[in-house]
C-alpha cells in the first residue's frame, strides 16, 4: 500500500464513520493486478480495500446521477470535470457529493501496454518503478516505459492544479510526455475519416458499453437509439448503422463530453471512440468558446441560445 | 521596421514626382520600408474598365500578384488604389480573372495582400503613434483644406475607408502635423478626372467650384492625394481667376508634402514652392504670437476668478459663524425647556 | 390497421388547374391504410363537407386526409367536419395541394406527382395520429398594457370601459407618448395636446385603470388567461401620494442644463422635472444621473479620520422646499408581481436617426433639423415658444426646405419600407410654416406623395394650392453649408433641371423605425419581429392585432408605422379582442402541445432550459425525477422536442414517429 | 473409433485439406480483438488462445435476416431467408465453447419449437474441439460442470507437445478423420495417460467454486439488498451477454415500410432496459439490479430447473471484457454464502484470492 | 448652371427587353431596382453639362430604349462614385453608363468621339508599354479633339519642368502582360 492509498483510506473511513456519507466510491483491486474495479465502500472493512494506482481507469462519476444518497467520490483531476458537467446540467446535487480529488501521475492505457509487452491477462503483479511499468507474468518481469503506455489524455493533462474538489489528496505530479496511440495524418480529409470510421465501426457489436460507461450518457435506459418506435438506428449490424449510433451519441454528448475516454476503455472491441468525441469537442470549443467541465453554473452550450450567436451566424 | 509593397503608378513617375518623393521620404522617416513592386504595370485607372471590366481587373490583378511576395500595398494615387482594391475584391474568389492571370504566369493567393491608399497608410501610422516625436516643425496656424476627391472614399463598398460624405482622416493627419484643418463643403466633390481633355468647360466648372469653396473657407492651402486632382486643381488657377470668378490663387500640394514639411524633411524631396514655405513660416509666427496672447489673457482671467472666489468664501464664513452662534443659543434654550418639562 | 379516407379538393380550378386530382384520388386508394378516396370540387363548401361526413360514416373511416389549401385556411373547418362525423377532430391531416403544389409548380405532371407524394406523406402521418382533447384553463380578467402613448391610452380606456381592470405601464415619467410631442395633427390641424390631454386625464381618473408610470415590465411568465408579470417601478424619489404637483421643487433645482428628452434635446430641463406641462401623473421625477444629492457620496459609507467632519450630501434643495415632504431620496426600485389574463403591447416607434445621412450633414449642421424638432419648435410650449427660428442664429428663415423620405424607402440605409406618415406631416408642417411665416418660401422635395386616407389628398393639395408650398419631385442629393446659408442640391426630375437652392432651414421628414429597445423581453413574451424590428402580427389581414403568443395583442406603431387614426383604431380592435377573451370564464387550450413521457425522460433538464415559455418544470415521482409540461403554458413550439435526447418530449399531433412516417412515405416511392 | 495421433506438421496439412472441402473457422488473433475467422489454405490459426469473442455468432448470428416481405398485386409476398449452404468446421474450439452449443441446442434444437436457422446451421457444422493445456486467470469451467479436456464436439484433440491426440466423438467426426486418414497414426496408451495428466494439471489450476443449488438461489430472489449491493458497480451494458457463449436471447425487428421490408432477428441482452419494457411502458425490471438478478438467476437457477444444466460454461469472457471488471465468480461465491443466511460483509471480496495464478495457455 | 437638355428621340411603343437584359448583364446592375428618385442626377457633378440626366439614363435603360445609346451622358460619366454612394437602392448608374457606352460603340452610335478616344488610346498605351506615357496620351487626345491650343499655358511649363518626360518606361514582362488582354476576349463579347 502506498502513501496515497493510506490517505485515501483514512479519509474514507473518517467520512464513513462520522456518518457524513453513506458510501465512498473508489477503486478496488479487480481480478488481475492490472484491472482495478469500482468499489463502493460502505464501511471500514471495504474502505480498507480502496486503492489508487495507474490502473484505476474507470471514470467513477458515471455512478453519481443514479444515486440518491450522500456519497463521497474519488476522482482523478481530469474526471472531476465530469462532475462539474453533471452539476451544470443539474443532474446531481452538489450537497449530496463529497469530492475527493486525487493527485494523479497518469493512467496506463491497457491497449498501449498490451501492444508493448503482450497480453497481460495473466499478470500476477503490476507496479510502477521509476519511469516504467513492470508487469510480472509467469514469473517474468516485463517492462515498458511509463510515458509510452500512458493514456493519450494524460499527455496533454492540464488539470493537475485545478481539480474541482472538496479535498485534494497528494501532490500534483509531472505530466508525462509521450506519443499518441493513433496519429491522424495532417491531411486527413472527409474521405480519410469515412474510410477510417467505416473500418473501425465494422467491429462494433452494439453492446452499448461505451454509452453505459459514459458519465454524460445518463439517459441510458431511455436512449433514443433503442427507442422501440422511432428507429433512428436500424436492426442490421453494419458499420453504417453503427456509425449512426455513434454519431448520434457524439452529437448528444456534444458540449457535455469531457473527452475522458471512458467509452473507449469500456469498448470490448477497442474502437478509438475518443477520437470521434475529440473532434466534436473541438467543434464545440471553436463555435462556442466553451470548455466542458469548467464551470458548474453554465448549462451546456447546445442547450441554450444567445441572440449574439444568431447575429454571429449572419442570419 | 514594417515593410510595404509600394506601387507608385504612372503619374508618380512623371507629372507627380514630388508626390512620389514625398511619400517615400515621409514613410521612410517613420520607419516604414517601401519596396517598389517589381516591374509593375499600369493599374488601368478609370479608363480600362470602361473598355472591358475583366481586362481591367486582370491588369490590376497582375500588380497584386507581383506584390503578394512583399506584403500589403501602398498605392499613393487615389485612382490606382481604387483600381487595385476593386481588382482585389474580384480576385478573392476563384473566377475567370484569376484563371487568366494564371495562364499568363501570375499567381495571386487570396487574402495575401490588402491595398492601402497613402492617406489610409498615413492615417494608420498616426493611429498607431508612428509619428510621435517626429514632428519637428509643426505647421502651426496653417489652414489646410483637405481635399479627398472621389476615389479615396468612394464607392464606400470598395474603398472601405472613412466616411464617404464627411471623411476626416486627412484632417486628423493635418492636425497631427500641427496644421488647422478647415471645415469646408467640397471635400469629396469630383474634380472632373481626366475629362479636361474631353469636356474642358465641364471640368473647369467643377474645378472652380472646389477652389472657390476652399477660398470661401479661408484655407491657406489645399492638401490633395491624387495626381489627377492635383493637375486639375493646381495648374489652371490663372484661367479660373479670369473666367470663373476665383478670388485668389490657392496653393495645392500633396498632403505628404505638408507632412514632410512638418517633419522638417529636406525640401528637395518635398518640392514645395518657396511662396508656400514662406506662408507656412508666417502662419507659424502668427499662431505662436496668438497663443502667447491667449495664454496671458487666460492667466489674467484666472487671477480675477481666484480673487472673486476668495472674497465669496470670506463672506460665507462670516455668515456661517453668525448663524452658528444663533443656533447654539437656540439649542441651549431648547435644552432648558426640555429640562423643565422633565 | 387504420382506415384512412383521402379527400382531394379541386378548389375550383385552383388545384385542379395544375394537378390531375382524379389521378391523385385514384392512386391514393392504393396507399397502405387508405380505405377510401375521392375528389370534390369544393371540399370546404357545405355540400363538400357533407360528402366527407357521409363517406366517413359509410366506410367506417377512423382518420382523414384532405388534400386542399393551406391548413392555416381551413384546418379548423375540416376538424369540425370530421367531428360532426363522430371522429376526434385531431384525426385529420391536411395535404397542402394549393400553396405547396398548384400555385408553385409549372409542370402538370410534376405537380400531380408532388401532390401524390404529399398525400402519401399525410397518410403516413395521420396513421399514427392519436385522439386529442383540449384542456380548460380559467381566465384572470385583468389586462396589462405596456406603453402609455395614444395607443395604450385608448386601449386602456376601452378595456376599462368594458368593466375590466387595467394596469397601464409607461416607462417615461408621464403618459402621452409621441402624440404629446406633436403640435397639430393632420388633416384637420387639431391641436394634438387638446385632443390628447383629456384622454390622459381620463386615464388618471378611471377607477378601473391603475397607472404605473416610470415603470418597466421586468418579466412575463404564464400563459393566456394567466400571465405572471413582474413590473419594476423605478425609483422616482418623489412620493406620489404626497406630491400635489405644485412643482415648487422643479423651480428650485439648481441643475438646469440637461437636454430635455421630450423636447428632443432641443431645450433643457432640470434634475427634478416633469416632462411637459400636461404630464400625467403630474408628479416630478428626480433624474438620478444628474441629481447632485444622489450623485454625492452617501456619508454613511465614507470613513473619516477622527476629528474630521463627515462630508455632507450636496444640494437637497427640492427636499427643503417641498411643503408636503414628498421628496424621498431613500426610495428604491420596487418590484410588483401581478397576474393578468391578457397583455397589450403599445410600445410605439422611434423617429429615424438621421446621423446615417452624411449627405445631409448627419446632424452636424444646426439648421438641418428633424420633423420632430420642428414639431416642438412650432409648438407654443416648445423651446422657441412656437416661433420658427434658425437654430444657428435665432433668425427667422426666409426659405424652408422640407426633404421627404429621410429614413424611408431607402434600402441602402436599411429602411426600404414607406413610413406612411411623412408625406402627411410634411404637408402639415409646410402649412404651419406658411401660416407662421407668410413671407417665407417653402419647398418640399418628394419622391411620391402617398396621401391615402380620409381627407389626406385634399390636405396635400391645400398645402400646395392654398398655402403655396412648392413641391419638387426629386430626392435631394446633398445639403451643405456655405456662407451661413444652406445649399440644397437636387434635381427636378419632372422638369429635367438641376436644382441648387439656398435655404435657411432644412427639415428632414424622418421616418419611423422600430423601438427595438422595448423588447428585451421579446422571447419571454413570445414576440417575433419582422426584419426591421416591428412586431409581427399573426396575419396581416385577418389577425392584425394578434401576435403569435396567445393572449398577447399589439396595437399602434409598434406593429408598423401608422398615423393616429389607425393607431386608435387598432387600439379599439385590441380592446375588442381582450373583451372577447375576458367574456369567457374558461379557455380551451390547444391540445397540440408537448408532452413528456416520464418513462423515457432522463431528467437532463435540457427542455426546461430551452422552453421559451417556461412551461416545463422538473417533477419527482417515487424517487424518479422527470420533466413535466404545463399544457396550458405550452405553445406547441416544439423546441423541447428538438432538445430532448432520449426522445421523451413529443409534440402531440406532431410526434417524431408521425414526422418520420410522413418523411418515410415521401421517400419510399 | 480409437484415438489417433497427428503431428503438428500434419495438423496444418489437415486444416489446409479441410479448407478444400468446407468452410473452416479457427481462432485468429487480430490487432484489436481475437475471434474465429474463416481459414484459407495456408493460414495458421492461433490455436493457443481463448478468443475474445466466442464462436457463438457462427451459428447463432448476431443479426440475420429471417424473411423479406413485399406488397404486390396479389397481396403480400413473404420470402423466407435462405441459409447459406455448405458444410462448416469450427476448428480448435475450446471445450467450454463447444459445450455452449450443446447447452443452446437444448433451447433451440431439442424443443417443441425448434429454431430452424440455428438448428440447420448447427447441423451443417462440425466442431473440432481442442482441449486446454492451460487455464486462464478467468477460467472456471470445472465449477460449472465442464472440464478443460471435456470430450465434446465431433472431434476431440489435445496438444501433447509436438503431436496431438485426436479422437472422433460422433459419426460426423469419424468421417472427418477418415477423409484424411493418411495424416493420422495410431495412439499409444501412454498418450492417453499423458492426456489425462494434462487435464488433471489444468483443472487443478482453476478455482473450485461452490455454487448454490437452483432452488436456494431462487429463494434469494426476494433478497433485494443482496442484488442491489451486488450490482452496484454494474453499468448495465451488454458486453457480458454479447460475449457470453451461452446467452441466446434475441429480438425481432423489421426494417422497411408498409410496402416492403425485411425482418431481422438479432441478439438482445437482458441487461438492457428495453429488453424488459412491455407495451404501454411498464417495465418489470426497470432498475438495473433487477436485470442483473435476472441474468444471474437465469443462468444458475431457472435454466438448471428447466434443462438440468447450468447455463454457463466458465469461459470467463464476461469477466475479461467487463468495462468495470465485474467478476462473475464474486456472485457465485457471495450467493453461496448468502443463501446460507450469513450477513453480507463479504460482497466485493474476491473468491479466487489465493488461488494459483496461471499464464497464457501454451 | 445648365439644364439637362432631355433630348430623347423616338417614341415608346413597347419595352425592348433584349437590350434591357443585355444592359443588366453587362453592368451587373438590377435596372428595376431603380425607382427614379433622381438622387443620382441631383448629385452627379457632370450631369448638368450633358444631354440627359443619369436618372433618365436609368429610365431609358429600364425601357431598353435605343435612344439612350446616342446620349453623351453615357460617355462622359467620370466614375466618381457619387451616385452609387447615395443611391437609396444600391444601384450603380455609373456601371450602367459604362455598359451602355460599350453597346453604343458596338452599334456605332458613339456621341463623344473624344471620350471614346480617351479610353481607347489609354488602353492601347498600356497594352503596348505596360504603363501610361502621359505626353503621348495628351498628344493623341489633342489629335482626336482637334483642340490644340487650350492648356498650352499649363502644358508647356510642365514640359519644361520635366514633368512630361519624352520617353517613358516600358515594363519588362510585356509578353506575358499582353496575354491579359487576350485572355478574356470571349467573356466580353
Amino acid at each position: 500500500m502506498n502513501k496515497l492509498e493510506e490517505q485515501i483510506q483514512e479519509k474514507a473511513i473518517e467520512l464513513l464513520e462520522k456518518g457524513e456519507v453513506s458510501a465512498v466510491i473508489g477503486w478496488g483491486q479487480g481480478w488481475n493486478p492490472t484491472k482495478a474495479t469500482p468499489l463502493f465502500a460502505r464501511d471500514r472493512k471495504t474502505a480498507e480495500k480502496l486503492i489508487f494506482n495507474p490502473f484505476c481507469f474507470n471514470n467513477l462519476s458515471v455512478y453519481l446521477p443514479r444515486l440518491n444518497e450522500k456519497v463521497a467520490i474519488l476522482t482523478k483531476p481530469c474526471e472531476a470535470r465530469s462532475i462539474v458537467a453533471l452539476l451544470a446540467e443539474g443532474k446531481i446535487n452538489r450537497e449530496n457529493i463529497y469530492i475527493i480529488g486525487l493527485a494523479c501521475q497518469g493512467i496506463v492505457d491497457i491497449g498501449k501496454l498490451e501492444a508493448a509487452i503482450g497480453s497481460i491477462n495473466e499478470a500476477t503483479e503490476a507496479r510502477l518503478e521509476a519511469d516504467s511499468v513492470v508487469v510480472e507474468i509467469d514469473g517474468e518481469a516485463k517492462k515498458a516505459a511509463f510515458a509510452d503506455v500512458v493514456l493519450d489524455n494524460c499527455l496533454s493533462c492540464n488539470q493537475q492544479d485545478k481539480t474541482y474538489c472538496d479535498v485534494m489528496i497528494g501532490e500534483p505530479a509531472q505530466v508525462p510526455t509521450g506519443k499518441a496511440r493513433l496519429i491522424v495524418p495532417e491531411d486527413a480529409d472527409a474521405t480519410w475519416w469515412r474510410t477510417f470510421w467505416a473500418k473501425e465501426f465494422d467491429r462494433c457489436i452494439r453492446c452499448y458499453a461505451c454509452r453505459e460507461a459514459c458519465p454524460a450518457c445518463y439517459c441510458r435506459d431511455n436512449c433514443a437509439v433503442q427507442s422501440l418506435r422511432e428507429r433512428w438506428v436500424g436492426p442490421r449490424l453494419d458499420a453504417k448503422e453503427a456509425l449512426m449510433f455513434h454519431a448520434l451519441r457524439a452529437m448528444h454528448v456534444a458540449g457535455r463530453c469531457i473527452e475522458c475516454g471512458a467509452c473507449e476503455r469500456a469498448c470490448p472491441m477497442d474502437i478509438p471512440l475518443t477520437l470521434l468525441h475529440r473532434q466534436v469537442g473541438d467543434a464545440v470549443r471553436r463555435l462556442f468558446n466553451f470548455n466542458v467541465g469548467e464551470k458548474a453554473d453554465i448549462r451546456p452550450p447546445l442547450e441554450f441560445f444567445l441572440k449574439e450567436e444568431l447575429e454571429k451566424s449572419g442570419r | 521596421m514594417k515593410t510595404y509593397a509600394y506601387y507608385p503608378g504612372c503619374s508618380l513617375e512623371a507629372s507627380s514626382r514630388e508626390y512620389d518623393t514625398s511619400v517615400r521620404a515621409v514613410f521612410n522617416k517613420i520607419g516604414i520600408e517601401l519596396k517598389e513592386v517589381p516591374d509593375w504595370s499600369c493599374c488601368g485607372s478609370s479608363q480600362a474598365h470602361k473598355i472591358d471590366g475583366d481586362m481591367a481587373a486582370a491588369i490590376a490583378g497582375r500588380n497584386l500578384a507581383l506584390a503578394s511576395s512583399i506584403g500589403d500595398i501602398i498605392a499613393p494615387c487615389a485612382s490606382c488604389s481604387m483600381s487595385l482594391k476593386e481588382a482585389q475584391i474580384e480576385l478573392e474568389h476563384d473566377g475567370p480573372i484569376r484563371r487568366v492571370l494564371v495562364e499568363a504566369g501570375y499567381e495571386y493567393l487570396p487574402g495575401s495582400v490588402s491595398v492601402l491608399s497613402a492617406v489610409e497608410a498615413a492615417y494608420q501610422a498616426v493611429e498607431s503613434g508612428l509619428f510621435e516625436g517626429k514632428i519637428s516643425s509643426p505647421l502651426l496656424g496653417l489652414k489646410v483644406a483637405s481635399y479627398y476627391g472621389c476615389l479615396l472614399v468612394r464607392p464606400p463598398k470598395i474603398a472601405q475607408f472613412d466616411d464617404p460624405e464627411n471623411p476626416v482622416s486627412m484632417d486628423r493627419i493635418m492636425e497631427m502635423a500641427g496644421a488647422k484643418p478647415v471645415e469646408w463643403s467640397h471635400k469629396v466633390d469630383c474634380c472632373g478626372n481626366a475629362y479636361i481633355l474631353v469636356d474642358r468647360n465641364m471640368t473647369l466648372n467643377l474645378v472652380s467650384n472646389i477652389l472657390n469653396a476652399a477660398v470661401k473657407a479661408d484655407a491657406d492651402v489645399i492638401a490633395a492625394a491624387c495626381p489627377l486632382c492635383m493637375q486639375n486643381l493646381a495648374e489652371r488657377q490663372a484661367q479660373m481667376q479670369q473666367r470663373y470668378g476665383l478670388k485668389r490663387k490657392i496653393p495645392v500640394v500633396y498632403f505628404t508634402q505638408l507632412i514632410g514639411a512638418a517633419m522638417g524633411l529636406d525640401n528637395r524631396m518635398l518640392g514645395l514652392k518657396d511662396d508656400l514655405l514662406k506662408l507656412i513660416d508666417i502662419r507659424r509666427q502668427e499662431e505662436i504670437a496668438a497663443r502667447e496672447a491667449g495664454r496671458k489673457a487666460k492667466e489674467a482671467e484666472e487671477r480675477a476668478k481666484e480673487a472673486r472666489r476668495k472674497a465669496a468664501a470670506e463672506k460665507e464664513k462670516a455668515a456661517k459663524e453668525a448663524k452658528e452662534k444663533e443656533s447654539t443659543e437656540k439649542e441651549s434654550s431648547g435644552t432648558k425647556e426640555a429640562g423643565e418639562a422633565g | 390497421m387504420a382506415r384512412v379516407g383521402v379527400f382531394i379538393c379541386h378548389c375550383g380550378s385552383n388545384i385542379a388547374g395544375k394537378v390531375d386530382v382524379e389521378a391523385v384520388a385514384r392512386e391514393s386508394a392504393s396507399i397502405p391504410g387508405v380505405a377510401y378516396s375521392s375528389h370534390n370540387k369544393y371540399s370546404c363548401s357545405e355540400a363538400g363537407q357533407k360528402t366527407i361526413i357521409d363517406a366517413i360514416k359509410e366506410n367506417r373511416l377512423d382518420r382523414v386526409v384532405i388534400g386542399a389549401c393551406s391548413p392555416k385556411m381551413h384546418e379548423n373547418t375540416f376538424r369540425n367536419t370530421i367531428r360532426q362525423a363522430g371522429l376526434n377532430p385531431y384525426m385529420l391531416e391536411i395535404a397542402n395541394l394549393r400553396e405547396h403544389v398548384s400555385w408553385v409548380t409549372e409542370d402538370r405532371d410534376a405537380a400531380t406527382r408532388k401532390a401524390l407524394d404529399l398525400v402519401r406523406s399525410a397518410v403516413g402521418k395521420v396513421a399514427f395520429a392519436k385522439p386529442l382533447t383540449p384542456g380548460k384553463v380559467p381566465v384572470e380578467k385583468r389586462a396589462l398594457i405596456i406603453g402609455g402613448g395614444i395607443a395604450g391610452i385608448q386601449a386602456a380606456l376601452d378595456i376599462a370601459g368594458m368593466g375590466y381592470e387595467v394596469v397601464l405601464v409607461e416607462r417615461e415619467p408621464s403618459i402621452g407618448g409621441r402624440m404629446a410631442q406633436l403640435d397639430k395633427t393632420f388633416p384637420t390641424l387639431d391641436c394634438s395636446a387638446c385632443i390628447l390631454s383629456p384622454r390622459m386625464v381620463d386615464v388618471a381618473q378611471n377607477p378601473n385603470i391603475r397607472l404605473l408610470s416610470y415603470s418597466e415590465v421586468e418579466s412575463v411568465g404564464g400563459y393566456v388567461g394567466n400571465f405572471d408579470v413582474v413590473i419594476r417601478k423605478k425609483a422616482r424619489y418623489v412620493n406620489e401620494s404626497k406630491c400635489t404637483g405644485c412643482l415648487e421643487c422643479v423651480s428650485k433645482c439648481p441643475v438646469r442644463k440637461i437636454p430635455n428628452e421630450f423636447e428632443n434635446g432641443k431645450a433643457m430641463r432640470r434634475a427634478i422635472y416633469v416632462p411637459f406641462a400636461q404630464s400625467v401623473p403630474k408628479v416630478p421625477v428626480i433624474d438620478k444621473n444628474h441629481c447632485q444629492y444622489l450623485l454625492s457620496p452617501d456619508p454613511s459609507t465614507i470613513e473619516v479620520k477622527e476629528g474630521e467632519r463627515k462630508p455632507r450630501r450636496r444640494c437637497g434643495a427640492c427636499k427643503i422646499v417641498c411643503g408636503q415632504d414628498a421628496i424621498d431620496f431613500e426610495q428604491q426600485d420596487e418590484f410588483i408581481k401581478e397576474k393578468f389574463g391578457a397583455i397589450v403591447l403599445a410600445t410605439g416607434f422611434n423617429p429615424f436617426d438621421h446621423s446615417k445621412y452624411g449627405e445631409y450633414g448627419a446632424g452636424r449642421i444646426p439648421d438641418v433639423i428633424t420633423a420632430l424638432d420642428f414639431e416642438r419648435m412650432v409648438n407654443s410650449s416648445g423651446p422657441t415658444e412656437g416661433k420658427i427660428l434658425r437654430p444657428s442664429n435665432g433668425e427667422k428663415p426666409q426659405r424652408v426646405v422640407f426633404i421627404q423620405c429621410v429614413g424611408s424607402r431607402d434600402e441602402a440605409k436599411g429602411v426600404p419600407y414607406c413610413s406612411r406618415i411623412c408625406c402627411m406631416f410634411t404637408a402639415k408642417q409646410a402649412i404651419l410654416t406658411r401660416e407662421k411665416l407668410p413671407d417665407a418660401e417653402v419647398f418640399v422635395f418628394y419622391m411620391d406623395i402617398r396621401a391615402a386616407g380620409k381627407g389626406y389628398e385634399e390636405f396635400v393639395r391645400r398645402a400646395q394650392m392654398e398655402y403655396g408650398a412648392e413641391y419638387i419631385r426629386g430626392r435631394v442629393s446633398r445639403v451643405y453649408e456655405s456662407d451661413g446659408r444652406l445649399i440644397v442640391k437636387a434635381a427636378d426630375t419632372l422638369a429635367g433641371l438641376p436644382v441648387e437652392m439656398e435655404a435657411d432651414l432644412v427639415v428632414l421628414a424622418t421616418g419611423s423605425v422600430a423601438r427595438e429597445d422595448a423588447f428585451e423581453l421579446a422571447s419571454a413574451i413570445g414576440i417575433t419581429t419582422d426584419s426591421y424590428g416591428f412586431i409581427s402580427e399573426v396575419h396581416p389581414k385577418l389577425k392584425p392585432v394578434e401576435i403569435p403568443r396567445e393572449g398577447v395583442f399589439a396595437c399602434g406603431a409598434c406593429l408598423s408605422p401608422r398615423d393616429i387614426p389607425d393607431t386608435v383604431a387598432t387600439a379599439g380592435a385590441v380592446a375588442a379582442k381582450v373583451g372577447i377573451l375576458f367574456s369567457k370564464d374558461f379557455l380551451e387550450s390547444d391540445p397540440m402541445v408537448a408532452e413528456i413521457d416520464p418513462f423515457k425522460c432522463a431528467a437532463c433538464g435540457a427542455c426546461v432550459a430551452v422552453c421559451p415559455y417556461s412551461a416545463i418544470t422538473m417533477e419527482e415521482f417515487r424517487g424518479k425525477k422527470f420533466a413535466k409540461v404545463n399544457e396550458a403554458m405550452c405553445q406547441g413550439c416544439g423546441t423541447c422536442t428538438a432538445a430532448c435526447r432520449p426522445g421523451a418530449a413529443q409534440l402531440k399531433g406532431q410526434t417524431d414517429e408521425q414526422i418520420l412516417r410522413s418523411v418515410e412515405a415521401v421517400l419510399q416511392w | 473409433m480409437a484415438a489417433k495421433i497427428i503431428s503438428s506438421d500434419n495438423l496444418q496439412t489437415w486444416i489446409d485439406k479441410l479448407t478444400a472441402t468446407c468452410e473452416v473457422y479457427a481462432p485468429s488473433q487480430g490487432k484489436e480483438v481475437s475471434l474465429f475467422k474463416q481459414v484459407k489454405e495456408g493460414d495458421k490459426p492461433a490455436l493457443n488462445i481463448l478468443t475474445d469473442i466466442p464462436p457463438k455468432g457462427l451459428i447463432f448470428k448476431q443479426v440475420e435476416k429471417i424473411l423479406s416481405y413485399r406488397k404486390n398485386e396479389d397481396g403480400i409476398e413473404i420470402k423466407q431467408a435462405e441459409i447459406e449452404p455448405g458444410r462448416k468446421v469450427i476448428f480448435g474450439i475450446r471445450p467450454c465453447d463447444a459445450r455452449s452449443f450443446t447447452l443452446t441446442d437444448k433451447v433451440f434444437v431439442h424443443s417443441d419449437m425448434p429454431e430452424t436457422h440455428y438448428a440447420k446451421r448447427r447441423q451443417q457444422t462440425a466442431l473440432i474441439t481442442l482441449a486446454c493445456n492451460d487455464a486462464c486467470r478467468t477460467c472456471f469451467c470445472t465449477s460449472v460442470g465442464g472440464s478443460p479436456a471435456e470430450k465434446v464436439g465431433d472431434v476431440w484433440m489435445m496438444d501433447l507437445g509436438g503431436r496431438y491426440l485426436v479422437e472422433a466423438l460422433t459419426p460426423v467426426g469419424e468421417e472427418i478423420i477418415r477423409a484424411n486418414d493418411d495424416l493420422f497414426s495410431k495412439s499409444s496408451p501412454e498418450d492417453e495417460a499423458e492426456s489425462l495428466r494434462i487435464a488433471e494439471r489444468v483443472a487443478s489450476k482453476m478455482p473450485v467454486l461452490e455454487i448454490a443449488s437452483a432452488k436456494l438461489l431462487d429463494e434469494l430472489f426476494t433478497n433485494e439488498e443482496f442484488w442491489i449491493r451486488l450490482s452496484e458497480k454494474c453499468l448495465s451494458c451488454g458486453a457480458c451477454t454479447f460475449l457470453c457463449p451461452t446467452c441466446y436471447c434475441f429480438d425481432v425487428r423489421d426494417q422497411g415500410n408498409a410496402n416492403s421490408g425485411d425482418r431481422y432477428r438479432g441478439w438482445d441482452s437482458c441487461m438492457f432496459y428495453q429488453y424488459n419494457r412491455a407495451a404501454g411502458g411498464h417495465n418489470p425490471r426497470e432498475q438495473h439490479w433487477k436485470r442483473m438478478r435476472q441474468r444471474m438467476l437465469h443462468k444458475f437457477s431457472y435454466f438448471v430447473t428447466q434443462y438440468g444444466d447450468i447455463d454457463c460454461v466458465g469461459c470467463g469472457r464476461c469477466i475479461r471484457s467487463c468495462p468495470v471488471s465485474y467478476d462473475l465468480r464474486d456472485f457465485l461465491a457471495t450467493s453461496a454464502v448468502a443463501v446460507a443466511g450469513v450477513d453480507m460483509d463479504f460482497v466485493g471480496e474476491l473468491p479466487s484470492e489465493g488461488q494459483p495464478r496461471t499464464c497464457d495457455i501454451k | 448652371m445648365r439644364g439637362y437638355s432631355m433630348k430623347v428621340s423616338g417614341q415608346l411603343r413597347s419595352i425592348n427587353t433584349h437590350l434591357k437584359r443585355e444592359i443588366e448583364k453587362l453592368s451587373g446592375q438590377k435596372l428595376d431596382a431603380c425607382y427614379l428618385c433622381g438622387k443620382c442626377s441631383a448629385g452627379c457633378p457632370v450631369a448638368p453639362y450633358q444631354d440627359i440626366a443619369p436618372h433618365v439614363v436609368m429610365r431609358l435603360a429600364q425601357l431598353g430604349h435605343k435612344s439612350v445609346l446616342e446620349s453623351k451622358m453615357i460617355w462622359n460619366c467620370v466614375s466618381c462614385g457619387t451616385c452609387v454612394t447615395r443611391c437609396p437602392n444600391n444601384v450603380d448608374p455609373a456601371k450602367v453608363c459604362e455598359a451602355l457606352s460599350r453597346i453604343s460603340k458596338r452599334e456605332g452610335l458613339v456621341n463623344s468621339k473624344v471620350a471614346l478616344a480617351l479610353r481607347e488610346k489609354f488602353v492601347d498605351l498600356i497594352k503596348n508599354r505596360g504603363r501610361v506615357h502621359e505626353l503621348t496620351l495628351v498628344i493623341q487626345l489633342k489629335m482626336a479633339s482637334g483642340d490644340w491650343f487650350s492648356d498650352l499655358d499649363v502644358g508647356i511649363p510642365m514640359f519644361l519642368q520635366g514633368r512630361l518626360p519624352i520617353s517613358g518606361h516600358r515594363i519588362k514582362d510585356l509578353k506575358n502582360f499582353k496575354k491579359l488582354f487576350e485572355g478574356n476576349k470571349e467573356g466580353n463579347k
